[in-house]
């Protein structure tokens, strides 16, 4: 079992979530964070006065899949979210050792 | 090109000042005062009652960014205030003289221009400022139904204009003595408090608006089909209604432009029975189809029936007011459906609740005028409609006064936007679409501590 | 069965109509100015503070909202919207004719309903409008003290009722030439702007429906003990507390409905002092306790001062009304613990501000009077309390009334709760209670695109 | 230690009843309206605009908690609450005495202390409404300057010392028919409504107290280049905004003190123009420097006009307050950008606003005053400026008159919160500050619901 | 070491902490997340239009602990948030390499 | 291939960043979360009545590194955190499989 970790853009969000609906993968869990990377951050103002803020908003989704599934997923994600500028954001793999549902106690890769 | 914006408007403010500085007017308002000391009065009165109009704009405010997402708040509150500054300025420097100034065949008026001269008197004076809060009011109408994708530099020419232009000449036809005010059937076109002058003629420019700019990204899916976008704020849109409807009470009540009509008791209650009446509709027309008692339309319908009443509210009995406030809710929900079905998005319903309701508004008068109210006074001739055996003269002049401000309006604005999207272009970047206008034109996130999700 | 329910409306709204449409008042208020000129400035002072009570909703609107959670705002705000859509509705078609028809054994009015006949009369129409905002007034208290669970069906009805009988047959017994008005001792009970007749009904209305609902979910743990929930804005409360307060200026000094009681001056000081009283006391009370400065009581103290201040307002010098401000301090701080020993759940302390406090201020009256001001009249006979030689005559006069109208609000307020819990329940599902009313009963989040933590 | 606060308060409060019950005054208003009828339209109109003078407390809350972080915003809502509360019941106790009492060398008011005896009376009580209404305003401004940093107990105290002494005095000099405006060139210091009385002296204080705490931790980096802290709501400081604006036609039309100055039609029209001449004047210049338009600037743009305004409106024809206006706008852009070059923190702006537009308005009167208008008569003498033949007599006055101001204004807040600071520390501890006030200081955040990022 | 991450239902939280608490399991980081699953989504409506929110407001607890402890926690967390209705949530296993106690710089168990 | 994930004071994440920064780790995702561990919770009060908040609001970095430059990261970052009070925050190191920068392609350490 792996975690795909994907960060992206906020407006590409609605399309990933989409494209794993139709892919057969509903689970998925999403967190609003802020990120910094290579992107230059955004310059704001406030009464006249300017500042860079270097965080910027970006959504990231945690899916949870069978490792047959991790390649697919990421080759889909990463096609859905990308625009080629600074900024796409990452997708990172991380291993999983159980998982379990806890609505039925169902445990292993029957709980994804 | 920036500095020059600032440079071009300190040109302009300087030509501004070269102003006759001798004056004959009554400055200190004693001969006024001589000649009628109830005038003490009706300055009082008027001048309260132009505050609370002029309160609508925050109001309009509220409910205005209430009603959008959290990345556009800044820019709708910059709009709400610049309409009401840019078009107070535009409005002194011509837009009074051209609604108030002497009548030049019944088409414009052509005097008191920047309030220099002879206008500085203080019978003028009031009456600019009751005319400038109502022509502010028509202004910042619109920045709802253009919200969330107009750029900023179109809309403050837009202000301008509307406020120089478009609201004086109409509404110098309709209350300036002009040609509409001279109709031969009933007492010619009547709109007593604006439901046309000020709230279609906003409304419509409105739609004009809506449809140059198109709808927002995200507002119809692939297959055409609306998808609702959620207000950021119900409180804010809430409280925003409340003032909207304290401030009514200054726009009506007060447009008798004299204490000494008693009748302004009838006027305030007419207003607070239609606003509760259209408020109630409204709510139950979405749960009888939802089963949800849905706020967002109960406010609208709330508007809807103050803007309705707005025209008749000093010629008709309460009972009236309650059938007309019906008649507004049912106008204002099916107004809303109608231009999702005609894919025009107007994202907090401006045009069904100023546009639409502001001709029932016209009409209502043709219908249901009881003759106890004048035109502005309390003696004959009085005002008749259909069910008081008025005849049909008086629905007529109203109906041809609809059609002329539909025309106008809608005219103007489509030419308007069309020019200005010529020029600069009026709908900003998708990409900035998508971030928010507040960033990008104004470069201040309204909430910068909150996290913002629903993507 | 919601078809049937807009049906039902529409319907009533139907049957409304069946108005007479002769008339014998003074729809244009000529007669009604030529008898008194003097009345042009009643009817604009008398308008005009009108128009700040009706702000007052927005006040309770947003204090209410803001001292509650996330997650039922949209509700509350609808509920606010609606006691005063639905109830100046209700009063239109009864509860004003109720008040002020003519009087039948001294128990209730019996003519005006629905404005209709004879009352198409500016006179009339003013009082109507003034009686309207208060009765609206006394309505929207009681949905801080039910917030947050109650089904909203019940509180249409509920609002209605209020606004059709409650309110009406006690405001007729003080204000419309009823028993209690004419009681042997003092000038009979009084009660100059309501701290009685608006905020007591109100608030004991309100302490009924607390105790009918029981406490929210989370109030008390398992061994009762009474834990906070926070409200989730105290921007939008403290607005709304002000806004309130600036209502209050409406409320009181319009209460003399009259321009030509210079007596309007004190009330105003007054006012303003004796909340401020109220809120410094509530303030430095809780610091003594917790070593903080806690605003929410600060708001709930300034309100209290104003309740407490209502009724004696006008027969008061300063000093009473500072006196009668720490005295409201003490009580809201102290009643806001005695409910929660009592395991009754009022969100937003409405029982103790305007219950409690209400009851006060009839009392004050009694104590404090000191004879410079009549019964709505600038002479003689002028109302003396305890400390100013007037015997305990009118101090008796007010706890009469002030017993009475426990029994009957409170009676009343049990009655309709209990019944309403037959028919349809009066209560959310506890799931419903949960997930926040906003989504379920409304389908609309107030802050949509907020995450809203605190679990 | 808490405990005896509350103890001695209400020592305080015991000892003001110490007060004598009899009087000799006019309390019922009977004699008043008998030697001059006209006093009851008069009375309605000061209050009515002493309504909207208090009313702009919430626009001050707004304001301020909107340019402010989310962790100080119950502080601040408190402090404006508190400011208001505790300052009308200083005011009542001896500030108003001071202003308005018997003069004694021209340096101060010695009677109607706590409203007592012959004070008692309707005149008084509304002379003392209106003019708590005003010292309550500058006692608000300060708390802007201070916000984010200040500890409460220094604030409470401050308060109260600026109602009872600091304003008071000052007040006296100018209008209580001191010193001031005697100087024997021109018609003396003029300041109509309190450019300076009010707004100069708030914003001078201010300066004082944000001099004396320092700048908040973060405003400055290590090379002493200051950083922006924008404000945690943009939508709340423009309502508020809205609300002093609309506030603002009751602080200068009301200031005539009569309604039978119709001079108070032009005086609302040059307030309104004013105001958006420096909204829109600040607007462009940062437009010009960074190319977005920058709301936050627009509305103390729009605030900075209004004060300007402030002591000329009434003395000037609708150019010269466009003009006005402009220079306020220019006044706050690079009043703004100075205090970060001195490193000042002034969080919103208040000491650009109010104070140097302050000062700028006194000043206006004496150039641009053009003899329509006398000393609060529409008599003469009338007030006449440079540019209209009146010589540098009156710009005299006024460069005096502003002067004594700063002088008397800036020093005592540094006296007092100097004097503050030795005592109990003026400044909350470090770890307080990032923390945020709220805590610490209230124990309630304002908004426990929603995460707050920007670390 | 390893980390267990469990998505359960915001009015769930407040039994699920006590009950860590009780058992001597207070360290947790909380965070609010929105899920999608099989639990249907839910009919919102703005304006008399209705649409369908398919993301839901969900709470994550992560909670490093030992090896050993891991099936008690879950036992524990599975018992404390279970309604038996769709939407219950899920909890999974990860490994964690290594922790460290900022304050004191103790690393290993030792920190957890 | 390790994330770092480093629950902190929320004052201290600014000083963080920067060193993060200036030591070429730019990459960086920041939550906003709640924390419960030793550190007591606050007591906050409402109309008159206090409360204990036992959540703590506390931010989280995750930062994806080279297995080799984790020690000095995690130095770094203690060093830059640490205020010696309770409530400091823990630092914990997951392994991580693989990395994917969306807008190139490119995988492995090459995205990080
Ligand atoms: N090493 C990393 N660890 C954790 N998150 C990272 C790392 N590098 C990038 N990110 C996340 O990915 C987002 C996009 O990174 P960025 O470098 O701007 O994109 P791109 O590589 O497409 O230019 C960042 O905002 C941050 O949230
Ligand atoms: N494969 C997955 N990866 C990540 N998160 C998941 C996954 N499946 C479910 N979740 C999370 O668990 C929550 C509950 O899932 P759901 O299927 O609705 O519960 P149940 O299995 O009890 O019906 C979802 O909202 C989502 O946040
Ligand atoms: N076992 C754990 N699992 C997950 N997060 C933890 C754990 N222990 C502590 N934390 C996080 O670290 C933060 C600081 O923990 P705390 O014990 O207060 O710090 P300290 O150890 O410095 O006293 C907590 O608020 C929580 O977010």
């Amino acid at each position: 079992m792996k975690e795909i970790r994907a960060v992206i853009r906020i407006e590409k969000m609605r399309d990933v979530l989409d494209a794993l609906e139709n892919n057969g993968h509903p689970g998925v869990s999403v967190e609003r964070i802020e990120g910094h990377g290579r992107q230059a951050g955004l310059v704001e103002q406030f009464r006249g006065r300017e500042f860079k803020v270097d965080l910027l908003p970006k959504a990231r989704l945690d899916i949870v899949c069978k490792d047959e599934d991790v390649d697919a997923l990421v080759k889909l994600i990463a096609e859905k979210a990308k625009t080629g500028e600074i900024g796409d954001g990452k997708i990172f793999i991380h291993p999983v050792e159980n998982a379990m549902r806890i609505r039925t106690g169902e445990t292993g890769e029957a709980a994804i | 090109m920036r500095r020059s914006t600032a440079i071009v408007f300190l040109v302009i403010m300087v030509l501004l000042f070269s102003v006759v500085w001798a004056w004959a007017g009554d400055p200190s308002g004693v001969e006024t005062l001589q000649k009628d000391p109830g005038k003490a009065l009706d300055f009082v009165w008027i001048l309260l009652c132009g505050f609370l109009v002029m309160f609508m704009q925050a109001g309009f405010a509220c409910l205005e960014s209430g009603f959008c997402r959290a990345k556009n708040v800044t820019n709708l509150m910059t709009k709400n205030l610049l309409d009401f500054v840019a078009g107070s300025l535009a409005f002194w420097a011509l837009g009074f003289g051209i609604i108030m100034g002497t009548d030049w065949m019944g088409l414009i008026g052509t005097s008191n221009f920047f309030l220099a001269g002879d206008a500085y008197d203080v019978n003028t004076y009031l009456s600019f400022f009751w005319q400038m809060v109502f022509a502010a009011t028509a202004a910042t109408i619109v920045s709802g139904a253009v919200a969330e994708r107009l750029k900023f530099q179109a809309y403050l020419i837009y202000s301008a204009v509307v406020c120089i232009l478009i609201y004086p000449v109409y509404a110098h036809w309709v209350w300036g003595g002009g040609w509409l005010s001279k109709l031969p059937f009933g007492l010619g076109h009547l709109d007593f408090a604006g439901s046309g002058v000020v709230h279609a003629v906003g409304g419509f420019i409105g739609l004009a608006g809506a449809i140059v700019l198109g709808p927002r990204f995200g507002k119809f899916d692939k297959d055409g089909k609306a998808k609702a976008i959620p207000g950021h704020s119900i409180s804010l849109a809430a409280l925003g209604t409340f003032i909207l409807w304290f401030g009514w009470y200054g726009f009506n009540p007060g447009s008798t432009f004299s204490a000494h009509h008693l009748r302004i008791a009838v006027i305030a209650v007419n207003t607070t029975l239609s606003a509760s009446a259209g408020s109630l509709t409204a709510l139950l027309l979405i749960y009888g189809k939802t089963g949800r008692f849905d706020l967002g339309m109960a406010l609208n319908g709330a508007l809807a029936g103050l803007v309705a009443v707005t025209a008749p509210c000093a010629w008709i009995a309460s009972w009236a007011a309650v059938v007309i406030g019906i008649v507004a809710g049912f106008i204002v929900v099916f107004g809303v459906y109608l231009l999702d079905a005609l894919h025009i998005d107007d994202p907090v319903g401006a045009v069904p609740v100023h546009g639409f309701n502001g001709l029932w508004g016209l009409f209502a008068v043709g219908i249901f005028a009881d003759g106890t109210y004048g035109n502005y006074a309390t003696e004959a001739p009085f005002v008749k409609g259909l069910l008081y055996g008025g005849g049909a003269g008086q629905l007529i002049s109203q109906a041809f006064g609809a059609v002329v401000l539909v025309i106008w309006a809608f005219g103007c604005g489509i030419i308007l936007f069309k020019i200005l999207d010529a020029i600069l272009g009026v709908r900003v970047h998708p990409s900035e679409e998508i971030q928010g206008l507040d960033i990008l034109e104004h470069g201040t996130p309204a909430y910068p501590e909150f996290y913002s999700t629903r993507f």
